[in-house]
């Protein structure tokens, strides 16, 4: 960390950027928030460490509108959004120094606490230089520890790799936290009945609140006004008063994406009610990857995307009910 | 399904219609006098690529019982590549359907070309038949539009 | 399913093969050193494997006469490669027990002093399991 | 420059002087073959099946080795290079051969085609380069006409093998040219010799190898050279004794004036096999 | 609100037997909108039509539903009487109560509770119909043809016989293209230079066409009956004006080491030079990369020998610009290479050769002075073998996957040709299938074999072995006959395939114009609009759009023209209004929609954008309606929704879509 906050400088001093974009401590040992830092001296409050899981690519499209470069930290995963990003016009690559950090898996206080550690007062073990085996928490029961692992976000099981797609330079030392494939779950409800199907996704949508937290913070969903938003469809938003309209709103989130989505995980992690709202983006990716050959959005700046691209003999649409 | 309830339940199925072929092809059907059940209604969309999948959840959650969506044949397509936007869009949002449990079955894509009436109208009938088959759908429904 | 048309199958699942893809435009015999020393040539082992005639492709002494030099897979325009195709049917045979083409009784008497090891090892893996 | 490398059987037994030749050559020219450890053999030839893993595994160990040492991997008998080659563009390019070959191999990273496989010829004419060699000739082959017998193996499929033209392949001619001599172009210099046919079917074997012989002589050619143990095997034995028959290595250690070097240590192993 | 009238045809018994039109009608006056409902016996006669006038008149209606039959049938003639009595036709909606209720539906309470709600959606989406202006656009009556081969000569002639401008770019000294390089024509054996010439000598005679040689087509911007095209005119060193064509320059040129192009390559020519005796203009060119001159400073034997002091050493490339209504494409084709297709020894021996350089070596001007003989010792031949399908039909990536279309022919026509003139040369055909679709084709076919005795072989050549003494031995197959065979040829001549002309990528691109996986045109319709390019004002002719022989391109290059003058033939272009249009303060700028667009119709532009009381400058998307034919692919395929196609608005559709469910 300390390398990245003396990087920042360098680059603060000799003006090769007007701020920097990272993040800061928040008043939680566990919920540090993403941040500008335009100074040297506010440096001081920067953070990295293994509970940075917001992905900063998103804020690059408004920083790209301000005077001068800003530096941004972003995680090898982050990195696929950016060059979405790129692709789509959204963000400017010039107006970026982007420092690829290292990531050791990033982790879910979520799963930390239902391991029965309440109390939280501090934690050790989760800064980018621990070798990211074991964290050691003091809670006012007294110390408790807990595998990194086990702390870990879902999506950083299903990790994409840490080779970061684009960078300016790199920072810090990355681990390998790929221990599961990330299509085991979207297989474990392909394989259900229709109605435990539904029953799954109705309970799941049941808790929606349409509070947008996922929409605000994907990357892939930087439309200026979202189409739940305007009057272009009559559908503009509702009060959450029935169980149509968060399926409604899901699929079609989910298909605006599709595509375009990299997988990044940001929906869930920062679903205030737990709904596991990637299932329907890697729904989406597995169809793409089975029918239209494998594709990973972000992974390049210019290639087509699947659905604006076809070929002469792909998939009739009736393949869904042939492969049952 | 009883004779009763098939005489209680007449379902609403859309039929997006692209203007060049599936259309024509109706208009076949209809002037060769080739009957299928009044419940299908159809609506003309210039391509089948104009056709958002917000139309098709928009009229299940208005209680559509079955959508269908019906173009060129692929190959054919007035404007060239629409109806291959449209096969990739639909699939996907068939699979989607079917993953959140929707029953298979209440959507349909067929690429129908003007000459073909006597195809569209077995469509129809194969169609409407298996709505009938499925029933009422209420997975998809937007409660508060029910009378 | 017959047994032919599960072998048919089965060449076409080792070989990788489609048949079909033929346009019989007979460039793998033209090409084949061993065109002559054959009973089914080349270009016919498509239409047997597409035929399921499989019966007459295994007894065929063609089998042990290509020499996989691959110029018919090389020069095929249309991506079938009757090479494949043959090497599939040998191994069929092959693999059945007791069926190798070259036993180990018969080498001494095939040897000579300059015979270099490579000709023992790929006869071996070509006639036998 | 040091390069992993893969003698194969016959390097070892029948055609030691094809292997002595190439080593004292590569000294000369700088650089360096390193044998690998506990290398097998290749299998001789490439197993066609698309279901056939365990044969060839002992290529995807050669493989495997030279990527853990970080060096390209070298051939020089024409089946190990075929094999050896495809092996290795199967474990890059067909996901199931190479799912299924790490599976058995259980190596602590999986093998997937990392590894460059390259001739001994593709080392003088792509890292070395023709024009080097030509400057370290010593006794440069003037007016020697030669034709370059380059059988099947080394050139087909063109597509994996990618190692020269595989109808009108120019590799060897070039090299004969380096080493101060004539090339003799025939077009035979690519047909088969018979492989491994002559084991059982010796009149098959000798039609081929006259063709080859009677091209390359009508054309005006003084000596074939051939980088395969076994065609060399079947020219000499099916041929009709139209011309001699050398390995390329042999020429190339005579050219860069070693080739005594080469002699002595056969001789010695050859005491010591005794 | 709109002020809807319904209107409810009877069509005779057509519609009035099976659904209760005038409960339509009365039903129709309970929906939202509508003031006014009416039945009538035809609505689509002069009277119902008057009816309608009327009702906009009296009860001052904004938009109109007519529920009668198709609209395929009658939304034009509706659209019309709308027009005429004020309204906006675009205000016109039909409900279809015919084809697909009345006459599909017997019950008449079933159809005719059909036939009300076909009737709400129609005044659903009329409510929300908006006035659309179809948009006008001006038409330069002026046609730019890309190419001077036989297809674009030909487009050219017929374009300026219609009494319109036409410009011809050609990349080559001369224009006349590969049909000037052919001996004779198939299926008649007339002579190509004899109709040729004429046809090359009346484009550059015509008033109305315009030619420009030894240039290339450098930028495309516009749209269709507004195009700006820039020309490259290359510095051609010799002064078009003065030049006289006496051709000494030419014979005092030192330096003739030059491969000649028209020629194939089989013999030189010199540094300056006209690429054949008709060429057109007759005004030859300085290849520099050949003339000592350029090379060394030194020589300027042309300048020295030209009477009409034309030469010019310091002429430069110029741009011209030009304005056309309609672009023809017609950049034809050429050979492919042969370096994967080495197995026939075509660079290992000088008698393998193409039929192409075989047409040369025929013809009496070329470097043979049209005796057949073996380029390697001159001698004549007494075997010859053709190998048909070079390249063509392949589905590795050796060759290309089509039939080059004109092989078996001009086989046939080259085994003819020879048997006749040199009645001791024996000729052996090898191929896969004989293709003679055509009008006398399989019966010229028919006469090689039978007449003049040429040797068909069913089968591939796997193997060409050049001789020590000479000889070419084929190894081919025969698939008949189940052997294969070796034969004796002095010479072998190689059907290559064919490919579209390297260059056409370039322009394509320059054009908007698709272009599929060979490098072939893409046609609007592959069946019913086969020479227009789906991007409008683009027009196809000759062998750009796939295989042709010559009475095909010449047919498909009239064919063009027709297109191209009905374009021209017009002063304005009236667009269609249902076009996309982007809400500008919605777009992202994200290049989803351009993606989709198979027209080429939205480009991006940095504007300044005054939004929620922010004004920035943001890229967004334009559409082309001039180019934009109204597909919606784009509405869909865009994630904020900014994108709408008028006519079928996404709240349009969804209106009916609301009213079926309802």
């Amino acid at each position: 960390m300390q390398e990245l906050i003396n990087r920042a400088k360098e680059l603060l001093a000799d003006g090769t950027v007007a701020r920097v974009l990272g993040w800061k401590a928040g008043d939680l040992p566990y919920n540090p928030e993403p941040a500008y830092f335009e100074t040297e001296e506010s440096l001081k409050d920067f953070v990295y460490n293994g509970f940075c899981g917001a992905n900063l690519s998103k804020y690059m499209i408004e920083a790209s509108k301000l005077e001068g470069k800003t530096m941004v930290c972003l995680k090898p995963c982050d990195t696929y959004s950016f060059n979405q990003l790129i692709k789509e016009h959204r963000v400017d690559r010039d107006k970026a120094y982007i420092v690829g950090v290292g990531c050791k898996g990033k982790l879910d206080i979520e799963k930390i606490k239902k391991q029965g550690i309440k109390g939280i007062q501090s934690i050790q073990g989760a800064e980018i230089t621990d070798d990211a085996e074991t964290l050691t928490i003091q809670t006012i029961y007294g110390e408790k520890t807990c595998a990194y692992k086990d702390g870990m976000l879902e999506r950083c099981h299903v990790c994409k790799g840490k080779e970061h797609q684009i960078y300016d330079e790199i920072i810090g030392e990355s681990k390998d936290t790929k221990d599961a494939d990330r299509f085991d779950e979207v297989r474990r409800i392909e394989a259900m009945r229709p109605e435990e199907k539904f029953a799954f996704f109705q309970s799941e949508l049941s808790k929606c609140i349409r509070c947008n937290a996922c929409r605000n913070v994907c990357p892939a969903c930087s439309c200026r006004k979202c189409v739940f938003d305007s009057n272009k469809f009559d559908s503009s938003q509702k009060a959450n008063v029935d169980s149509f309209e968060e399926k409604m709103f899901h699929i079609i989130r989910a298909f605006h994406v599709a595509g375009r989505c990299t997988d990044c995980g940001e929906c869930s992690r920062v679903c205030p009610q737990g709904i596991p709202l990637h299932l329907f983006n890697r729904k989406f990716i597995k169809d793409i990857d089975e029918l239209y050959g494998e594709y990973q959005a972000g992974e390049d700046t210019d290639s087509k995307g699947p659905l604006t691209n076809f070929t002469f003999d792909d998939a009739e649409p009736s393949i869904v009910t042939e492969r049952g | 399904m009883s004779i009763e309830a098939k005489e209680e339940f007449r379902p609403k199925i859309v039929a997006f219609c692209c203007n060049w072929c599936s259309y024509a092809g109706a208009d076949l059907a209809g002037s060769s006098r080739l009957s299928y059940p009044a419940d299908v209604k159809i609506i003309r969309v210039p391509c089948s690529c104009r056709v958002n999948p917000m139309f098709i959840l928009r009229a299940f959650e208005k209680g559509a019982d079955g959508v269908i969506m019906c173009g060129c044949h692929p190959g054919d397509c007035h404007y060239s590549t629409g109806n291959y936007y449209a096969r990739r869009r639909m699939t996907l949002l068939f699979s989607m359907l079917d993953y959140i449990g929707v029953e298979n079955g209440r959507t349909r894509v067929e690429w129908v070309s003007a000459a073909e009436g006597v195809k569209f109208s077995t469509t129809m009938n194969e169609f409407v038949e298996k709505i009938y088959s499925l029933g009422k759908n209420v997975r998809l429904e937007d409660i508060r539009c029910r009378n | 399913m017959s047994t032919e048309k599960k072998q048919a199958e089965l060449i076409k699942e080792i070989s990788g093969v489609n048949p079909l893809k033929c346009m019989k435009c007979g460039k793998c015999s033209a090409s084949c050193p061993s065109f002559n020393e054959m009973d089914i040539k080349p270009h016919q082992f498509v239409s047997y494997v597409a035929n399921e005639n499989i019966e007459e492709l295994v007894n065929s002494k063609s089998l042990w006469k290509c020499l996989s030099c691959f110029a018919c897979v090389e020069r095929c325009p249309r991506d079938v490669k009757p090479g494949k195709l043959i090497d599939a049917a040998r191994q069929l045979v092959v693999r059945q027990k007791g069926q190798n083409y070259l036993t180990p009784d018969e080498i001494p008497e095939l040897l000579d002093p300059e015979l270099p090891q490579q000709l023992l090892v790929s006869a071996f893996r070509r006639y036998r399991r | 420059m040091k390069y992993s490398y893969f003698p194969g059987c016959t390097l070892r037994t029948k055609a030691r002087d094809l292997d002595a030749y190439a080593r004292v050559s590569a000294r000369a020219l700088g650089f360096e073959l390193e044998e690998i450890d506990n290398w097998q053999c290749c299998g001789g030839v490439y197993p066609l099946g698309s279901d056939e893993i365990a044969t060839k595994l002992s290529s995807v160990r050669a493989l495997n080795e030279a990527k853990e040492k970080g060096q390209d991997l070298v051939t020089l008998c024409s089946a190990c290079h075929h094999v050896i080659k495809r092996v290795n563009d199967d474990m890059k390019n067909v996901e199931d051969i190479r799912t299924r070959a790490n599976n058995y191999m259980k190596l602590a990273e999986p093998y997937e085609g990392e590894t460059e496989v390259l001739h001994f010829l593709e080392v003088l004419r792509d890292r070395i380069g023709f024009d080097e060699l030509k400057k370290k000739v010593v006794n440069p082959l003037t007016g020697k006409k030669i034709g370059a017998y380059y059988g099947c193996l080394l050139l087909r499929p063109g597509k994996i093998m990618a190692f020269d033209n595989p109808e009108n392949p120019t590799i060897i001619e070039d090299f004969i040219r380096a080493i101060g001599a004539e090339p003799v172009v025939y077009p035979y210099r690519n047909e088969c010799c018979g492989g491994y046919i002559s084991l059982k079917e010796k009149d098959m074997s000798k039609n081929m190898c006259n063709n080859i012989m009677d091209s390359a002589a009508g054309f005006g050619a003084e000596m074939l050279i051939t980088a395969c143990p076994l065609c060399l095997y079947n020219l000499n034995k099916s041929g009709n004794g139209k011309l001699p028959v050398h390995y390329f290595t042999e020429l190339l250690a005579e050219a860069l004036g070693v080739k005594e070097e080469a002699l002595q240590t056969l001789t010695s192993d050859k005491e010591v096999a005794e | 609100m709109q002020r809807i009238g319904v209107f409810v045809c009877h069509c005779g018994s057509n519609i009035a037997a099976t659904v209760d039109v005038k409960r339509v009608a009365e039903m129709a006056l309970m929906e939202p909108g509508v003031v006014h409902a009416e039945d009538y016996q035809y609505m689509c006669s002069e009277a119902g039509q008057a009816l309608i006038a009327k009702a906009i008149e009296e009860k001052q209606l904004t938009g109109l539903v007519i529920c009668s039959c198709s609209p395929r049938m009658h939304e034009a003639t509706f659209r019309k009487a709308a027009e005429r009595a004020g309204l906006n036709p675009y205000m016109v909606e039909i409900a279809n109560i015919r084809e697909h209720c009345s006459w599909i539906h017997k019950d008449m309470e079933e159809a005719t509770k059909k036939a009300v709600i076909l009737m709400r959606a129609a005044v659903a989406k009329v409510n929300l119909n908006t006035p659309l202006q179809p948009g006008e656009s001006l038409v330069t009556k002026r046609a730019l043809v890309i190419g001077g081969g036989i297809a674009g000569i030909q487009t050219a002639l017929d374009i300026a016989d219609a009494g319109y401008e036409v410009d011809i770019v050609e990349k080559e000294p001369s224009i006349g293209g590969r049909m000037s390089q052919l001996d004779k024509t198939f299926p008649t054996l007339d002579c190509s230079a004899c109709i040729l010439t004429p046809k090359m000598v009346e484009a550059a005679a015509h008033e109305k066409i315009n030619i420009y040689t030894y240039s290339e087509v450098e930028k495309v911007s516009g749209f269709v009956g507004d195009f700006t095209v820039d020309i490259r005119k290359k510095a051609r060193s010799v002064d078009m004006d003065k030049c006289t064509g006496c051709g000494v320059c030419q014979e005092k040129c030192p330096s003739k080491k030059a491969p000649s192009e028209f020629n194939r390559g089989l013999n030189n020519r010199s540094a300056i030079y006209t690429p054949f005796a008709q060429a057109i203009p007759n005004v030859p060119v300085i290849d520099r990369e050949h003339c000592i001159k350029f090379k060394t400073g030194k020589c300027g034997v042309c300048s020295k020998v030209c009477q009409a002091g034309a030469i010019d050493y310091d002429q430069k490339d110029e741009i011209v610009t030009e304005k056309y209504g309609a672009i023809v494409v017609a950049t034809g084709f050429d050979i492919i290479k042969l370096d994967n297709y080495d197995e026939y020894a075509y660079s290992q021996s000088k008698d393998v050769i193409t039929s192409l350089e075989l047409e040369r070596i025929m013809n009496a001007a070329g470097p043979t002075s049209g005796h057949l003989e073996r380029l390697s010792d001159g001698k004549a031949p007494k075997e010859i073998v053709f190998i048909q399908c070079v390249g063509s039909r392949c589905s590795d990536d050796r060759g290309k996957s089509y039939c080059s279309k004109i092989c078996c022919m001009y086989t046939a026509k080259h085994a003819m040709l020879i048997r006749d003139k040199y009645p001791d040369v024996n000729v052996t055909v090898f191929y896969i299938d004989v293709r003679t679709p055509g009008k006398n084709f399989d019966e010229f076919y028919r006469r090689a074999v039978e007449q003049y005795g040429v040797n068909y072989i069913k089968g591939q050549v796997g193997k060409v072995i050049p001789q020590p003494d000479g000889k070419l031995l084929v190894q081919g197959s025969d698939l008949l006959d189940n052997k294969q065979i070796l034969k004796e040829a002095d010479m072998v001549v190689l059907a290559a395939a064919i490919e579209p002309n390297p260059d056409v990528r370039k322009i394509a691109t320059m054009l908007t114009a698709s272009i599929d996986t060979n490098n072939f045109l893409t046609e609007a319709h592959a069946k019913l609009r086969p020479v227009e390019s789906p991007t409008a004002g683009i027009f196809l002719s000759g062998v750009c759009q796939g295989p042709k022989d010559i009475p095909e391109t010449v047919a498909q290059a009239g064919a063009a023209a027709v297109k191209a003058i009905g374009l021209l033939a017009k002063d304005k272009l009236m667009t269609n209004p249902c076009t996309a249009k982007p809400d500008e303060t919605l777009c992202n700028g994200c290049s989803t929609c351009a993606n989709v667009c198979p027209y080429g119709a939205i480009t991006y532009e940095d504007k300044e954008i005054f939004d929620h009381g922010i004004r920035e400058t943001r890229r967004v998307a334009q559409v082309n309606s001039a180019l934009c034919q109204g597909c919606g692919a784009c509405t869909v395929a865009c994630p904020s929704g900014a994108m709408d196609l008028q006519g079928f608005s996404n709240r349009q559709i969804i209106a009916e879509v609301d009213a079926i469910c309802r």
